[in-house]
């Protein structure tokens, strides 16, 4: 690790707020990415079904 | 004056409600639009006054012809009859013809009544007037008879017969029937519009 | 147009809520700041610029949301919208309304809770001034926030949130002609870029507006 | 094939299927370069000693803060004009990574100049200005979960976007005579990257393309995410008109 001198703890800080924002923005985007794939699959799904019954 | 309508298709919240709809309204008559509810009558009328921006298709009428009445009647309720149609009539530029249009819709003893103090009839009345006030040849009217009585409605009807010999036009989406024996039906069940792409693929409407 | 005005001003008149919740809330802010503050001159008689123009601002704000609301709901923007007046027209003549019913008077009013504030000798011409400058942009602003919200449900809060950062420039400014005003600083540069504002946003938000009310119409 | 064929839904997420795990992976590797780079292997600075590693977070961000409104700009212009779905769907993803960016830059600012400064926040020009654009994002955000109907939102959003973009930029100069007019406070200037010594100044190219890349990497997985929200609803809807006409 680095000296990081008398400012350590800015330095540590605005690094460690920055990746966990990043992080957290990351996570949202990838999850909500997720749900919304599986959710289509399901509704494209049940179209096919539909539309097969009375097809 | 008259207004011809070529394929018009309508959507309503981006969803194509009405497609292929074609008819035109020739001056002196009227035509009225049946359908289910939710089948696209108010959206057409409203595509129709401009409010709305059509999918696709043609709309030809004269400029400045048009009058067009929704559900709500527009009218402001603390402000007297005479004092919201003299509004109307200089919106309109046709100063003057408020008082004949109250006399026509019998509203002269409600001269100086707020419209908030106003019955339902009432205010559809002073809605009505106010289409006399605007001075413009061709009516589009969205449900007009709703909350009068038969009275009224007997009035009303004969206000758009003088209406269409003095060489007008009427529109008209309603449930009843007014006994206006020379206004054509147009059934919109038949424009309903089919789900464009099959489950597969998807345009730009996503469906 | 002229008859638009005339019957906007008149329904205010008439419905008489409108004058009084933006002077109201004005005089509510001058009173409790002090309180707040605490009672020396020196310090409220320097912050009593900026304490005054963000009163007139807040008070524009509180009265936006009615400018499109009640013609919403009552059906007529419907009829406006198919009348002959082209609708600039129809939103430049809601801003011209909502200026006269509460920007006017809050720049009337302001010289007298000057006072309260303890507001500097000098400074009570500039803050006319900077007002009655300031406050047609804080109307056709927030014409066109109104605009953007009108048929939303809870469209209130959203509405100070997108109109606020739009009313920083004139906010800025308007400030800043006061307090150089009461140190005698010269005044030429924020007072002409307000002006601008000013100008610039009564000239070219209408057609905004009026697109955002096409859109909502819809 | 003009640029416009990748407005298409279905083309857009075709071509862009394949390319999104390579550009997160590319965006993730110059992260790490990037940042490594920068906090361990750079020297301190003979003036601000080690807080100078900040830069490397806090320029690029500052940069992405602004690229993003221009690009949420851009895409707004081209659904005004072309109408095309795509574009008013990455300008709706965009906006809160745009705003994570301005969070982040507000924060790094403020840490970077606490040793100048001695307190955590000073009303800076700079500073100030990423606040209002803060206050920018949130809006727009907020304007979009306020609306029901996608078209709507999408068209009401664009023109918030035209008449923001004007007033940022008002805002960005009426900060700046805000601050020098009062007092002539302590306008620590925080572009102070361009004249770096040649050791920050590669780390820091890296670390904004990478700021870039994870930009484009997020922006293009959200805006797939958005148009198939989109799809779900439009599918949806047709199952009940199907059910109200059978």
């Amino acid at each position: 690790m680095p000296d990081l001198g008398a400012y350590w703890l800015e330095v540590m800080a605005s690094y460690v707020i920055s990746l966990a924002i990043l992080a957290t923005l990351v996570v949202l985007i990838w999850r909500r990415s997720d749900r919304v794939r599986r959710e289509l699959s399901e509704t494209e799904a049940r179209a096919r079904r539909a539309e097969r019954s009375d097809g | 004056m008259d207004l011809s309508v070529r394929d018009l298709a309508v959507a309503r919240g981006g969803i194509p409600v009405l497609e292929g709809v074609r008819f035109d309204l020739p001056a002196g008559g009227a035509l009225v639009l049946r359908g289910p509810n939710g089948c696209g009558k108010t959206t057409l009328l409203r595509t129709l006054a401009g409010l709305q921006p059509p999918l696709e298709g043609r709309i030809s009428a004269p400029p400045e012809a048009m009058a067009y009445a929704g559900h709500a009647d527009g009218l402001k309720p603390t402000l007297t009859v005479a004092e919201n149609l003299r509004f109307w009539a200089s919106v309109y530029g046709t100063a003057g013809r408020e008082a004949p249009a109250m006399s026509a819709m019998n509203l002269s003893d409600l001269l100086d009544r707020p419209a908030q103090t106003l019955s339902a009839g009432q205010k559809r009345r002073l809605g009505l007037a106010r289409l006399l006030v605007t001075g413009r040849p061709l009516w589009v009217l969205d449900e007009p008879t709703v909350s009068l009585d038969a009275g009224s409605v007997g009035l009303f009807v004969r206000i758009v017969r003088a209406h269409l010999e003095a060489g007008g036009a009427a529109l008209m989406a309603t449930h009843i029937d007014l006994g206006l024996a020379e206004a054509r039906v147009l059934d919109l069940t038949a424009y309903r519009a089919r789900p464009r792409a099959q489950a597969g693929g998807f345009d730009e409407a996503f469906a | 147009m002229i008859a638009l005005l005339g019957r906007d001003l008149r329904l205010a008149i008439r419905a008489g809520g409108g004058f009084g919740l933006g002077l109201a809330f004005f005089l509510i802010l001058a009173v409790l700041v002090p309180l707040g503050v605490g009672p020396e001159p020196e310090v409220l008689g320097r912050i009593a610029p900026g304490v005054l123009w963000v009163g007139a601002l807040l008070a524009c704000l509180l009265s936006l949301d009615r400018i499109f609301a009640l013609d919403w709901e009552d059906g007529s923007l419907d009829l406006l919208a198919t009348a002959p007046i082209p609708m600039e027209g129809v939103v430049a003549v809601k801003a011209a309304a909502h200026w006269l019913t509460t920007g006017l008077p809050l720049t009337l009013v302001a010289p007298v809770l000057g006072v309260l504030m303890n507001l500097d000798a000098g400074a009570y011409g500039w803050l006319v001034l900077s007002l009655l400058l300031g406050t047609p942009a804080l109307s056709v602003i927030g014409t066109f926030g109104a605009a953007l919200t009108v048929g939303l449900r809870r469209g209130g809060l959203l509405l100070s949130l997108l109109v606020l950062p739009l009313y920083v420039p004139t906010l800025i400014y308007g400030a800043s002609v006061v307090t150089r005003g009461a140190e005698g600083l010269s005044v030429g540069t924020p007072l002409a870029l307000l002006a601008g504002i000013t100008l610039g946003a009564a000239a070219l938000l209408p057609f905004a507006s009026a697109a955002a009310i096409r859109i909502n119409l819809r | 094939m003009s640029l416009w064929e990748y407005a298409n839904p279905k083309k857009f997420m075709d071509t862009t299927g394949p390319l999104v795990p390579w550009i997160v992976g590319a965006a993730a590797l110059l992260m790490a370069v990037g940042l490594i780079w920068g906090f361990f292997l750079t020297p301190d600075d003979f003036r601000q000693g080690s807080t100078v590693r900040i830069v490397f977070l806090h320029v690029p961000s500052a940069m992405m803060a602004i690229n993003i409104w221009v690009m949420m700009l851009v895409t707004s212009l081209i659904w005004l004009i072309r109408r095309h779905h795509v574009s008013a769907l990455a300008a709706k993803a965009a906006a809160p990574i745009g705003l994570a960016m301005t969070v982040i830059a507000l924060i790094t600012g403020g840490l970077w100049g606490q040793p100048m400064w001695g307190t955590w926040w000073v009303w800076d020009p700079r500073l100030t200005s990423f606040l209002i654009l803060c206050l920018f994002y949130i809006g727009y955000i907020a304007l979009w979960q306020a609306i029901e109907d996608p078209d709507t939102a999408a068209d009401l959003t664009a023109v918030l976007c035209l008449v923001g973009s004007v007033f940022a930029l008002m805002s960005r100069y009426a900060v700046w005579f805000w601050s020098q007019g009062l007092h002539q406070g302590a306008s620590l200037s925080l572009q102070s990257g361009e004249r770096m010594a040649a050791a920050y100044r590669w780390p820091l190219y890296t670390c904004m393309v990478a700021f870039g890349l994870l930009f484009v990497a997020l922006v293009l997985i959200a805006t797939r995410t958005e148009i198939r929200a989109r799809r779900i609803k439009a599918l949806q809807t047709r199952a009940r008109l199907r059910e109200g006409a059978a």
